[in-house]
């Protein structure tokens, strides 16, 4: 057999026939290397996500479900995770995003919960590279376009521009619903008898075997041959996600699942394969747009807007009843039964059988070899003597609010609904977003956020740096953190030092996921990402979900009162390795990014949850891109007020200013509550470095600028 | 000289035109039954100065190439004339 | 006061609009599924609510103006009942011939999500009477089809008589270019109907409608309405 | 019998085409000098079942006032072909 052709390796074609027992047919085979694609089977990675921990008091539901869900207490619980659509938005920038955000949309769903909030990864290109313009603006009008008509709002999210990323952009999508705990619906719940229903769009050929595209390079070949491209349909989303909450909410339904990549194999074979149930499905009912589709193609469509239900014979026709009222096709396409295979039939003959579990689980395990790259270490020596002080701070400063990763997104978040649903207290354009949870005191906050260039230079600490900025922004605003999702963006693992890179960086999130006691309750790898012309960085997204217990107790950035004094909590070494001064500087590859200290975090989100529900400050921020001077210009911008800062350290002024990493929060707190800020942070650093006053910022010894002038780059509504 | 240019874009086949179904669901439903199928595509004009018909028409498939149309999803006519 | 809000496919503010009114009124809202052919008895207000009915394809609005539903609400508008399109339901208006003009693309051909400052210019109508004359208000709109256009002619009518209602302006007041987000004509924001009983607007008054949100003013728009029946207003005009 | 019938729909003079503004301003940034105007409108295709091409005539006219062409801002031009 000529498995090659398909994609498959010996082991994998070896595998399959054990486990059959024979030659796996064309059809078979077709399958098999889409489910055994890197994208499906998380072949090179499922071992290495075995470091997360995924367990814990919150946790409701841990990674390998459609997504995670933690326990909001009450009954209540938040189902969220982030996913990928990186080569799809590379090719067809507007549906490859639409698309992503409809897919991580039905994942929410899929477990019954109500979608109430997206953010939005999405990293470009270098601004003058030739292609970032229109892959950026397509990328952001197809998350908007798509996120707006099923209103869901688009909170937040996470913009990076980087030469990395020239034509190989990466859109992560987050989503979070909410649903009662005894309501969630489970992908193991099918029992023999029951019927296998497809509800949604009909199939066509779009996206077939996208799955196995996002597991190769993006090559100008494979854009000429793209499969051909899978369109998003909001409009049919929305009713969907209504026909199912229905279905849900009169109990119509065993289980369900969403059609992803692989579409109705997938996720068929998923819901027998984890009920421990058998399943046959018959091809020639499934509604088609287009008729002479072969089995193969309907088994790997990707067409959108459809799920997979499991229903009991009885209710079959209250679910046509809500079906046909959200005029949604629904049609039965098979049966689960208690044998322990996984059968395709088309008009009546068997074209594909596979025991249920070989599709999901089977693929042989794919370990690549790993290498330190040789050069890492010498990157980290940077003589800092050769860097001289800026001699225009303030010129430095602005020059820095304007780098495209720092500059004000509000082109991209003001082209997003970010309030219907009428649950945002914030929104867009602040270091989180904060939703309301109707009917109770608590609120939900969430961050999104990446730092690609500290992961470059050392792939563990910047790996730690990214999910310890996320947990500090929550802790700040005084939240609880219960856990986080991520999208891991690799290039091809096949390279030893970009697998090193790989291990190195979950092994560092998994490091301080430990530390903080943030479980990771769901996830998304996506491999592969380079072109001819480079490879992107290691790229790991996080997204991470806190409650802060209420309105009283949140506390905001840019809330500057006038006579506030100002403190920088946490330590002045920090570092310039991979910072954004360094950056802008053109110091790609210069300096060690910080360690991470497990001790210093916790106690750090400790004290800073302890200020903000003592009401110990009128507004804190933690330090995160640009450091200590872009958080003064930014909380001064918003707060409309200057203030006079002096730093009276030893350290040279432009690391103390512009340094990042390390838990560390600038805080303005009101004079009567001084006494009460520093008892919180007592034993930890503190220095008190200015107050609140006038309509300059000024920090002695570097620059001094008026806040109309901060407020004209860093304008927020 | 002067030519005006009509292109006519649509979805190529087997591209789901979610536009296309959606009017024709409604127009059905207001009793057009003789109704079969309905697509949606785009309808743009250009005038366009050029020695001839020709280089006109070269002209506009180059906008076609550069802006006009996703080749990925779409495929397109042209028609020139005098204007 | 009772209101119905009809839920086309697709309508996506739908929810928001019922809870705004029920917390801020206290009053009985029922949701109305765009195939039914009747309004429940007593309908005092019909709300159509923002959000993107049939997927805003070829027309924001089109479609939904033509759905089963609509042959009521029309007659209702019609008989002077009081009618308020928000957003996608002002689209709906238009497409409805129920208002005059057309929601055309913003001129930045892209959506438009933010806070927006209003000027309230009537103050005598059913939908604003609790505002004081002139008072600047604060509701987001969220669009990317709400530039209001109507032929100069149409225009100058609905000026004379006093059609505009709301108008995007400065926070001090201004009605200018920069105010303007969408490219509306003489930054118009909402009209009400020569009746005085059917008011389209593309800002969104019920996403202020909770301090928690950022915003209260949406809740004097509501508690406008309230006051108008209970002074005695008849939902069959002025 | 089947008839296509191709439907041009573009907004009337007067009415700012504020997308045909911003396509012709790219293309001309793009190096398309001898561009002079753009004008975006649709193009809808629509297969009708009936007696005679009058009729389908007919029938595509009636599906433009009623739901496809809004004529306070759009005029219209239709072509009817055999299928
Ligand atoms: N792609 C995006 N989608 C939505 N909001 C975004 C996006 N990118 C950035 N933002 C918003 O812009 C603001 C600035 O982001 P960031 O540069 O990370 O600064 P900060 O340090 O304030 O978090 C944040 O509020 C973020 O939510
Ligand atoms: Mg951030």
């Amino acid at each position: 057999m000529d498995f090659k052709r398909y994609g498959l390796r010996k082991e994998e074609y070896e595998a399959a026939v054990s486990a059959l027992g024979r030659e796996p047919n064309e059809c078979e085979l077709r399958i098999l290397a889409v489910m055994w694609s890197e994208h499906c089977s998380y072949k090179s990675t499922k071992h290495l996500l075995r470091h997360f921990p995924s367990t814990g008091e919150k946790v409701v539901l841990g990674p390998g479900e459609n997504a995670g869900i933690v326990d909001l207490g009450d009954n209540l619980g938040a189902a969220f995770k982030a996913e990928s659509h990186n080569h799809p938005s590379a090719v067809a920038p507007y549906q490859g995003a639409a698309t992503g955000v409809g897919g991580i949309i039905r994942d929410i769903l899929a477990l019954g919960a109500r979608p109430v909030a997206s953010m939005d990864g999405l990293f470009f290109g270098s601004p003058d590279h030739p292609v970032t313009a229109s892959l950026s603006s397509g990328i952001v009008a197809g998350v908007g376009g798509y996120g707006n008509a099923v209103g869901v709002p688009t909170v937040g999210g996470k913009t990076v521009y980087d030469e990395c990323y020239n034509e190989n952009p990466l859109l992560n999508a987050f989503c979070i619903g909410l649903v009662p705990l005894d309501e969630i619906v489970s992908s193991k719940t099918a029992r023999p008898g029951q019927l296998v229903v497809l509800l949604g769009s009909k199939t066509g050929r779009d996206g077939i075997a996208g799955a196995a595209f996002a597991s190769v390079l993006l090559s100008d070949d494979s854009k000429a041959n793209k499969p051909s491209i899978q369109i998003g349909d909001p409009f049919a989303e929305k009713l969907l996600i209504e026909a199912c909450l229905e279905l849900q909410s009169k109990k119509l339904i065993v289980s369900m699942q969403d059609m992803g990549a692989a579409g109705i194999t997938s996720s068929s074979s998923e819901v027998a394969a984890k009920s421990g149930v058998g399943m046959i499905l018959h091809f020639d009912r499934v509604p088609l747009r287009a008729a002479d589709m072969e089995p193969w193609e309907i088994a790997l469509s990707e067409s959108q807007e459809r799920m997979l239900l499991i229903v009991d014979p009885l209710h079959l026709g209250e679910v046509q009843a809500v079906a046909e009222k959200w005029e949604l096709d629904c049609a039965v396409i098979g049966e689960t039964n208690e044998e322990d295979s996984y059968t395709i039939l088309w008009h009546g003959t068997e074209v594909a059988s596979f025991p249920a579990a070989l599709l999901g689980d089977g693929c042989p395990p794919r370990r690549w070899p790993s290498k330190k790259p040789e050069d890492l270490e010498k990157n980290w020596h940077f003589d800092m003597d050769s860097l001289p002080l800026p001699k225009d701070w303030n010129a430095a400063l602005l020059a820095l609010l304007e780098t495209p990763s720092l500059a004000p997104k509000e082109w991209i978040y003001r082209q997003y609904d970010s309030m219907v649903q009428t649950n945002t207290v914030t929104g867009p354009g602040h270091p989180l977003s904060v939703l309301r949870i109707r009917g109770r005191d608590s609120l939900l906050a969430l961050v999104l956020d990446a730092d690609p260039w500290k992961c470059a230079l050392d792939p563990h600490r910047g790996g730690a740096e990214t999910v310890a900025r996320t947990i500090r922004t929550l802790s700040v605003a005084g939240a609880d953190v219960l856990g986080l999702t991520d999208c891991l963006n690799f290039p091809s693992p096949e390279v030893p030092e970009q697998y090193w890179a790989l291990e190195e960086c979950i092994r560092g999130m998994a490091e301080c996921c430990e530390a903080l006691n943030c479980p990771v309750v769901s996830g998304n790898v996506s491999l592969y990402n380079e072109t001819p012309s480079g490879a992107i960085c290691p790229t790991p997204v996080v997204g991470t979900v806190g409650l802060i217990p209420s309105l009283e107790v949140y506390l905001p950035s840019g809330r500057w009162k006038e006579g506030d004094r100002l403190f920088l909590a946490g330590p002045c070494n920090s570092s310039l390795g991979g910072s954004q001064y360094l950056l802008s500087l053109g110091h790609r590859q210069a300096e060690r990014p910080l360690m991470f200290s497990p001790e210093g975090e916790a106690d750090f989100a400790e004290r800073a949850r302890k200020t903000a529900r003592m009401k110990g400050a009128s507004s804190g921020r933690a330090l995160a891109g640009g450091g200590l001077a872009v958080a003064l210009a930014k909380d001064g911008a918003e707060s409309s007020r200057g203030a006079r800062i002096a730093l009276p350290v030893p350290t040279r002024h432009d690391v103390v200013l512009f340094g990042e990493g390390g838990p560390r929060a600038l805080y303005s707190v009101p004079v009567g509550k001084v006494p009460l800020f520093r008892t919180i942070w007592k034993g930890y650093p503190l220095l008190e470095i200015g107050r609140v006053e006038g309509d300059t910022l000024t920090v002695e010894g570097a620059f001094s600028l008026p806040i109309g002038e901060l407020t004209s780059r860093w304008r927020v509504r | 000289m002067t030519w005006r240019i009509e292109v006519f874009i649509q979805l190529k086949e087997g591209v789901l035109d979610t536009q296309g179904k959606a009017v024709e669901h409604s127009l059905v439903s207001l009793g057009h039954t003789g109704l079969k199928r309905v697509k949606v595509g785009k309808y743009i004009q250009l005038w366009v100065d050029a020695p001839s018909a020709d280089q006109a028409r070269a002209e506009a498939e180059k906008m076609c190439a550069d802006l006009l149309v996703n080749e990925i999803i779409e495929g397109y006519t042209l028609e020139v004339e005098a204007e | 006061m009772k209101t119905a809000v009809v839920i086309f496919p697709g309508s996506n503010c739908d929810r928001d609009v019922i809870c705004a009114v029920r917390e801020t009124l206290g009053r009985e809202v029922i949701p109305l599924w765009h195939r039914e052919t009747a309004l429940p008895a007593g309908t005092d207000l019909v709300i159509l609510p923002g959000g993107f009915s049939f997927g805003d394809y070829l027309r924001s609005g089109a479609m939904a103006a033509r759905s089963p539903v609509m042959e009521a609400v029309v007659a209702h508008g019609k008989k002077g009942g009081l009618l308020l399109g928000i957003c996608n339901g002002f689209q709906v208006l238009t497409e409805s011939r129920l208002l005059p003009g057309a929601l055309l693309p913003n001129d930045s051909l892209v959506f438009h999500c933010s806070p927006c400052h209003l000027r309230v210019e009537r103050t005598d109508t059913p939908f604003t009477n609790s505002f004081t004359p002139r008072q600047i208000v604060q509701f987001p709109i969220a669009h990317g089809e709400g530039r209001y256009f109507l032929f100069p002619d149409e225009l100058r009518a609905l000026e004379d008589r006093l059609g505009v209602v709301f108008r995007y302006s400065t926070p001090s007041g201004e009605i200018s270019g920069e105010a303007n987000p969408n490219g509306s004509v003489n930054n118009i924001a909402g009209i009400i109907s020569e009746g005085g009983n059917i008011l389209g607007l593309m800002p969104h008054p019920e996403r202020v409608s909770e301090s928690i949100l950022g915003g209260e003013d949406g809740r004097i728009f509501w508690k406008s309405i309230l006051s108008f029946f209970e002074k005695g207003g008849k939902s069959n005009g002025l």
